[in-house]
């Protein structure tokens, strides 16, 4: 059976245009979609059933014995630990966040470790950007600062930027100039017309350069500045100003290098200075397919993205308090459920090491790095190939997922309503 | 009157508390006060020793005494406005946050977010203060507006963030990114620093070690002579920070 | 099901011609009967106000830009945090709440359906995600139309069926109730980081003007019967001197209905503003009131603002940067391919700002100076004016000329110089305010027939009882009850059901999503029109089919049925 | 020799994101690209095992030459090796620094663990499945 516009479930980008061949509950052909679509769609390893950690070993248990038992685990913790949830649906999403409440969770998804200092910048001074679309009809000008979009969104170029025509850009690789500003050379850079390597640690004052440059500042910038010329700051900042539509894409590179938010705040306020010039707009790259939706579904039921806190009953929210990484390096939590996401793989070496403490339950279709830490996993249907939900892209746009063929596993969205459930039940609420 | 908390063992001590209850006027009414552990309300006396000594007719006669296993407490101080706060060693994070007036003392080091906010009066840190030291909050426009926080220790990044009002003297070194942000009041460094001020629009910073990496867009404008620990020294004035409006003052030791 | 009665309520149902008749409304699944048996359950009024549910034909509650209002601002969310308590949700927020914290708070209030103001189509599926999570409202969009190229296309090409088929088209697809304009051309114009200044000013690339695409649409609008009219945000919003602008739109709108309004005009404060620039604002009220006076094909809403702080939040982008390079506080901003665009910024409107003084005294002007109050709709364009939760204090100033002193003493000396509002003595009366927020939103809407904004049996079992005795209240002098009566019902009931008692919400809520589906000829289907469909798959990011909202996104959908006169 | 290790994603990495304990990740996951000249002075050649240490651990990774890179950097992809030394500070931020772990690098002949060994290392039951 064929199904056309079917969307990736694997980064951001969220493609909707993929023509999928299905055959006996497996995908055995994909078109038009990138290498990391293709491994993730016609991928044939999953987890058969719930398994349990018994003193040493591990043993197979029925899904309901998993439930009642990650139900009884959440309610004995005094500071249980949700997170994860980029991986999967809005809906699933939904009942995490009322769960966190219903227990006083703190509730965390994986921009913890992404896009979280891009929040915090958004946060401080706000977000001129746009979708993709806009983009891809009207940018006659890219930047690609500390993003590798070959590596990380193989689409993006094609799709959005690089080599996408659009209305108002009728041969796109032509009239575009696409400049990558990172610490090294990778594959998206050896495309730009333009590359600034900038030494590691260096973008804020870079950044900071550009922006007295746009400014009319620029004389006070010295010859170099973390290992940029300032004949190229100058080439750049002309470039941009020169610009009909100008937008800028960052990643990791800004958000987890030294300064982290400010990084992101200073490119925000770059973009901002650009538009008293031109038209010019600034996205994040974001990573996980539905981590935006993961920040949407948060926000709308406890009016933050992520790392929030319900212990006393009220919404909390403060990123290197109520985050992850920094709950978990502390030891703070007494029991964690991970939700689509592998901390254990993706957490530095210390988190990992109180995952393996404390009772662990994962609800994922994988064995993965965290399946060695935790006590217990419940394996469930993927979204986007046997079960469908909402996403969220990474410029905001929603797209319902589709399911591929009716599989014999569960979906996030029942396992956690029927944990929720029964959390209710003991509550008495 | 002069209340001592001294806490109890407890069975999973990581697991903070979170004690915003904790303040003066709370213990001027012999109220039921609640803490968090975790997730469970807990009566104050389940997680300490209570004792009290002495009357008091104001808040600015109650002095609360923290000991014991105090560096996991959150929020102690928030939104005080009268009496005096003496942790004897260290102090959770959230110490102080807007509180407006009164004072808190603390023997051991504070962790992040000491005096978030703060609107009035005085904290002293012995020890070291953790990231965001006399910061502001997520999001919100200005950071602490008046009252002084004194740490004679060292303090992790992003010390006095968003400052607009008050003062802020930092005895030891600041990490990455001390001032960020700065709309107003004085921070005073007593050591080294890394990036100091960036993207400041107004007030002073005065930093009596070394400025590391200090960014591109500050313009010189002259020296002058500043006065710390009764030496005087002469300081490299710059003005910025100009990638924005850049009206802020750093006074570099020369 | 045994049914509710309602005893002894002072009831004003202007829609029934009711003003304030002591009588009991009886009700039985979910509607309004003529009697119930004796088993039903009774709520004694005792003498209070009772009115249909609120209804709020402009708020900002639902979707990507109400979202990132939130998301930008945690400062904005500790200000009004609850927890969870009995079958209440946690909420955060003060301007911006959460979805069920604006959810409680209408409850509270009294109001059971509310519009959201602006959903650019291609995001849809966000907002019917918050409406389901607004559980105690019936909920509708606003569908934005302000910079669609298709629309665009079909203006330039004069083609007014093509257009009515794109809008047929979009509203099904997306589940939208009636057609938004923001801004008209000036959000595609923002694509590129300009704007338009006038109705007459030509959109770059397309070559149209706002008023065509004005003047497009009405004419679509009718073609298709919708319920409501077309929702326009005039252009040159916040400007000073954009009054002229407002005329020059109003001068625009045809009489071709006679149920209702051919142009509603949404928180026309904004747009009431003499002048040339912020130093000579003055109020432009009298000038807009006389038109809409002079013109009973269009209504409008107030867009009041209230001292305090919120956050702005508009699909108008061009407008919010030029709030930003204002106020320099932050700025987000969300252009939407193909479609509209969005801006938010955080204000706070000062009684020490000259410039918001003025603001503050239009919006009460529009209401005093309209001599019908069903052409005047009282809202705040929420929260862009000020949270809805101001809504009573808005009240209490329209009913109390003693208020307005007391508030007209605390601010900016000089407003008198530039505003009438001193001048004018008008208090409105009890029955004014019941048409001012619900029936005449019921009526500007089109949602009568299905049963909104009255008591009549049949209608919709939406009803709020305050804990107000109008027989014993002077509200010119008594406005501190009037105030707090409004803010708090004794009773909310939706569809039949006690939702909230006293200001607490006491059951979970099931809301509908009501929408427009305009039945059109074959020939007019652009599911099947190649052009569109090429266009479709050329310039938007997302699949045609992808695209349409699916049916599990609106549990508890209302669809209102209309035949296109193509 | 002292490095800065940066770390970020590959396709290959991305590729068998779902598949962690296989071969094909692990080779990814403990690829330690590095200039070649930092090469020649530790005196390895590629594919050679070495051991990376910082203040918070030490793996054995396989070395790999890069072009990309400038002397004193190196890079792995994200994962569970490269996280065996990153520190978890955050600074009050969430975020640890995944781009900027400071390591020193020398030659081993130990092996390169697997995924479920660094997971047991960390105190987890390794699950065979």
């Amino acid at each position: 059976m064929k199904v056309e516009d079917v969307v990736c479930p694997f980064c951001g980008c969220l493609c909707d245009d993929l023509v999928v061949e299905v055959e006996n509950n497996r995908v055995t052909s994909v078109e038009n979609g990138c290498t990391l679509a293709n491994e993730k769609l016609m991928e044939d390893h999953r987890l058969k059933n719930p398994i349990r950690r018994e003193r040493g070993s591990w043993k197979d248990v029925s899904y309901d014995a998993a439930i009642q038992e990650t139900a009884e685990i959440l309610l004995d913790a005094d500071r249980p630990l949700l997170y994860g949830w980029s991986g999967t649906h809005g809906e699933a999403q939904s009942v995490g966040v009322h769960l966190a409440e219903l227990l006083g969770a703190v509730i965390d998804n994986t921009s913890t470790v992404c896009h979280g200092p891009s929040i915090l910048a958004i946060q401080e001074v706000g977000h001129p950007g746009c979708t993709l679309g806009q983009v891809k009809n009207r940018a006659d000008v890219i930047v690609y600062w500390g993003a590798n979009p070959i590596d990380a969104h193989p689409r993006h170029m094609s799709r959005y930027t690089t080599y996408a025509d659009g209305f108002f850009v009728k041969d796109a690789f032509k009239e575009r100039k696409v400049i990558v500003i990172d610490v090294r050379k990778t594959e998206s850079s050896a495309v730009a017309n333009e590359f600034v390597k900038v030494d590691q640690g260096g973008d804020y004052a870079v950044l900071s350069a550009l922006r007295a440059i746009v400014r009319g500042k620029g004389d006070l910038i010295p010859v170099k500045v973390a290992g940029v010329t300032r004949e190229q700051l100058f080439r750049v900042a002309d470039i941009c100003k020169n610009a009909k539509f100008g937008a800028i894409f960052f990643g990791l590179g800004l958000t987890m290098s030294p300064g982290k938010n400010k990084n992101i705040r200073n490119a925000i306020e770059l973009t901002e200075e650009l538009n008293r010039h031109t038209k010019f707009t600034i996205s994040p790259m974001r990573g996980h397919w539905n981590v935006y939706g993961s920040n949407e579904v948060f926000t709308w039921i406890s009016g933050y993205p992520y790392a929030v806190d319900f212990a006393r009953g009220i919404a909390f929210y403060n990123p290197g308090e109520t985050t992850s990484v920094d709950i978990l390096r502390r030891g703070e939590c007494d029991a964690c459920l991970v939700v689509a996401s592998d901390p254990g793989a993706h957490f530095p070496r210390a988190c990992a090491e109180h995952l393996a403490r404390i009772p662990t339950v994962q609800i994922d279709p994988h064995v993965n790095a965290t399946t060695h830490l935790a006590t217990l996993q419940i394996p469930v249907a993927v979204t986007g190939i046997d079960a469908e939900g909402t996403a969220y892209r990474m410029d905001g746009v929603p797209i319902r997922t589709r399911k591929l063929y009716e599989g014999t596993y569960p979906s996030d969205l029942e396992i956690l309503g029927k944990i929720y459930a029964r959390v209710k039940e003991a509550k008495g609420s | 009157m002069r209340v001592i908390l001294k806490t109890r063992p407890r069975a999973k001590p990581k697991i903070p508390i979170e004690a915003e209850t904790i303040i003066p006027q709370n213990f001027l009414r012999k109220n039921d006060i609640r803490v968090y552990e975790g997730n469970k309300e807990r009566k104050l006396e389940d997680l300490f020793y209570v004792t009290t000594e002495g009357p008091a007719v104001s808040p600015d006669q109650v002095e609360v005494i923290l000991t014991g296993d105090t560096g996991v407490i959150k929020r102690v101080g928030e939104y005080m406005n009268a009496g005096r706060i003496i942790v004897e060693g260290d102090i959770g994070m959230h110490c102080g946050n807007f509180m407006s007036a009164g004072e808190i003392i603390i023997r051991g080091n504070a962790d992040s977010w000491l005096g978030r906010e703060m609107r009035g009066g005085v904290i002293r840190c012995e020890g070291d203060a953790g990231h965001y030291c006399a910061a502001g909050y997520r999001g919100e426009k200005r950071g602490m507006r008046g009252g002084m926080v004194e740490v004679l220790g060292n303090a992790g990044d992003f010390a006095a963030e968003y400052l607009s009002g008050g003062e802020v003297h930092i005895h030891g070194n600041c990490a990455d990114l001390p001032g960020v942000e700065m709309r107003g009041g004085t921070l005073t460094i007593g050591g080294d620093c890394l990036r100091p001020c960036g993207n400041m629009t107004g007030g002073t910073c005065r930093i009596f070690g070394t400025a590391h990496q200090f960014l591109p867009t500050f313009r010189r404008n002259g020296s002058e002579v500043a006065e710390y620990g009764g030496k005087r020294y002469r300081m490299a004035v710059y003005r910025g920070d100009i990638a924005n409006r850049g009206k802020g003052t750093v006074l570099i030791r020369e | 099901m045994t049914g509710l009665l309602v005893k002894n309520a002072y009831v004003i149902d202007p829609l029934s011609g009711v003003n304030g008749e002591i009588m009991d409304i009886a009700i039985r699944d979910g509607k309004i009967v003529e009697e119930v048996g004796s088993g039903a359950v009774v709520i004694d009024a005792g003498g209070c106000l009772t009115l249909p549910g609120g209804i709020d034909s402009h708020s900002h509650v639902c979707g990507t830009k109400v979202n990132f209002g939130r998301y930008m601002s945690p400062e904005d969310m500790r200000a009004g945090r609850t927890a969870r308590k009995g079958v209440m949700h946690v909420t955060s927020g003060y301007s911006v709440p959460t979805t069920f914290g604006n959810s409680y708070r209408y409850s509270s209030m009294g109001y059971t359906t509310v519009l959201e103001g602006a959903m650019a189509p291609l995001e849809a599926r966000h907002t019917h995600e918050e409406f389901t999570a607004t559980p105690h409202q019936d909920m509708l969009a606003n569908t934005l139309f302000d910079g669609n190229w298709s629309i665009m296309e079909a203006v330039r090409d004069k083609d007014v069926k093509r257009a009515a088929a794109v809008v047929a088209w979009t509203l099904a697809a997306v589940k939208g109730f009636a057609i938004k304009l923001t801004n008209p051309g000036g959000t595609e114009a923002w694509g590129w980081g300009e704007d338009v200044h006038s109705i007459r000013d030509e959109v770059p690339h397309f070559g149209v003007t706002p008023a065509e695409i004005i003047e497009t649409m009405i004419q679509a609008n009718e073609l298709l019967n919708l319920p409501h009219s077309v929702h326009i945000h005039c252009n040159n919003l916040g400007v000073p001197g954009n009054y002229q602008t407002t005329l020059d739109t109003i001068g625009l709108a045809p009489d071709l209905n006679r149920e209702r309004q051919s142009l509603y005009l949404t928180h026309v404060q904004f747009h009431s503003y003499g002048g040339s620039t912020w130093k000579d604002i003055c109020s432009k009220s009298e000038e807009v009131a006389r038109a809409v006076n002079a013109r009973p094909q269009v209504a409008i809403d107030m867009g009041q603002i209230m001292f305090g702080r919120t956050t702005t939040m508009t699909a108008d982008g061009p407008m919010e940067f030029k709030l930003y390079m204002l106020h320099h506080n932050k700025w987000s901003n969300h252009d939407v391919e193909l479609e509209t665009g969005s801006g938010i910024i955080p204000v706070y409107y000062s009684r020490k700002s000259l410039v918001n003084c003025v603001m503050w005294a239009i919006g009460l002007e529009l209401a005093l100076l309209t001599k019908n109050p069903w052409q005047c709709m009282l809202a705040t364009d929420n929260p862009n004016g000020a949270p809805f939760v101001k809504y009573p204090e808005i009240i209490a100033l329209l009913m109390s000329r003693k208020l307005r002193e007391y508030e007209m003493k605390a601010i900016d000396p000089r407003t008198e110089h530039f505003v009438p509002l001193f001048a004018i003595d008008r208090e409105l009366d009890w029955y004014e305010i019941a048409v001012m927020t619900r029936a005449a939103q019921a009526k500007a809407l089109g949602i009568t027939r299905i049963g909104k904004g009255h008591l009549a049996p049949g209608a919709e079992a939406d009803i709020a009882i305050y804990p107000l005795k109008p027989d014993e209240l002077d509200p010119a002098v008594d406005y501190q009850q009037v105030m707090a009566g409004f803010a708090k019902t004794s009773y909310t009931i939706k569809r039949g059901r006690v939702v909230a008692r006293d200001g607490e919400v006491i059951v979970e809520g099931a809301n509908s999503t009501i929408w427009t589906r305009a039945e059109v000829p074959p020939e007019f289907d652009l599911n099947k029109d190649p052009e569109f469909v090429k266009k479709f798959e050329q310039y938007y990011t997302v699949r045609m089919r992808n695209y349409p909202v699916q049916d599990i996104y609106l549990p508890r959908g209302v669809s209102i049925r209309t035949e296109a006169s193509l | 020799m002292r490095f800065v290790l940066n770390t970020g994603r590959t396709i290959r990495q991305g590729s068998y994101v779902e598949r962690k304990n296989s071969p094909v990740y692990r080779e990814e996951a403990a690829s330690l690209h590095m200039d070649r000249v930092d090469m020649l002075d530790l005196e390895i050649e590629e594919g050679s095992h070495v051991r990376v240490k910082s203040d918070q651990g030490a793996v054995v990774m396989v070395a790999r030459p890069a072009d990309g890179l400038v002397r004193g950097e190196v890079f792995v992809c994200l994962g569970p090796y490269a996280n065996f030394l990153v520190n978890p500070e955050t600074h009050g931020t969430g975020m640890p620094d995944f781009k900027t772990t400071v390591v020193t690098i020398e030659p081993t002949t130990d092996p390169v663990p697997t995924v479920r060994e660094l997971m047991e290392q960390c105190g987890g039951v390794g699950y065979e499945g």
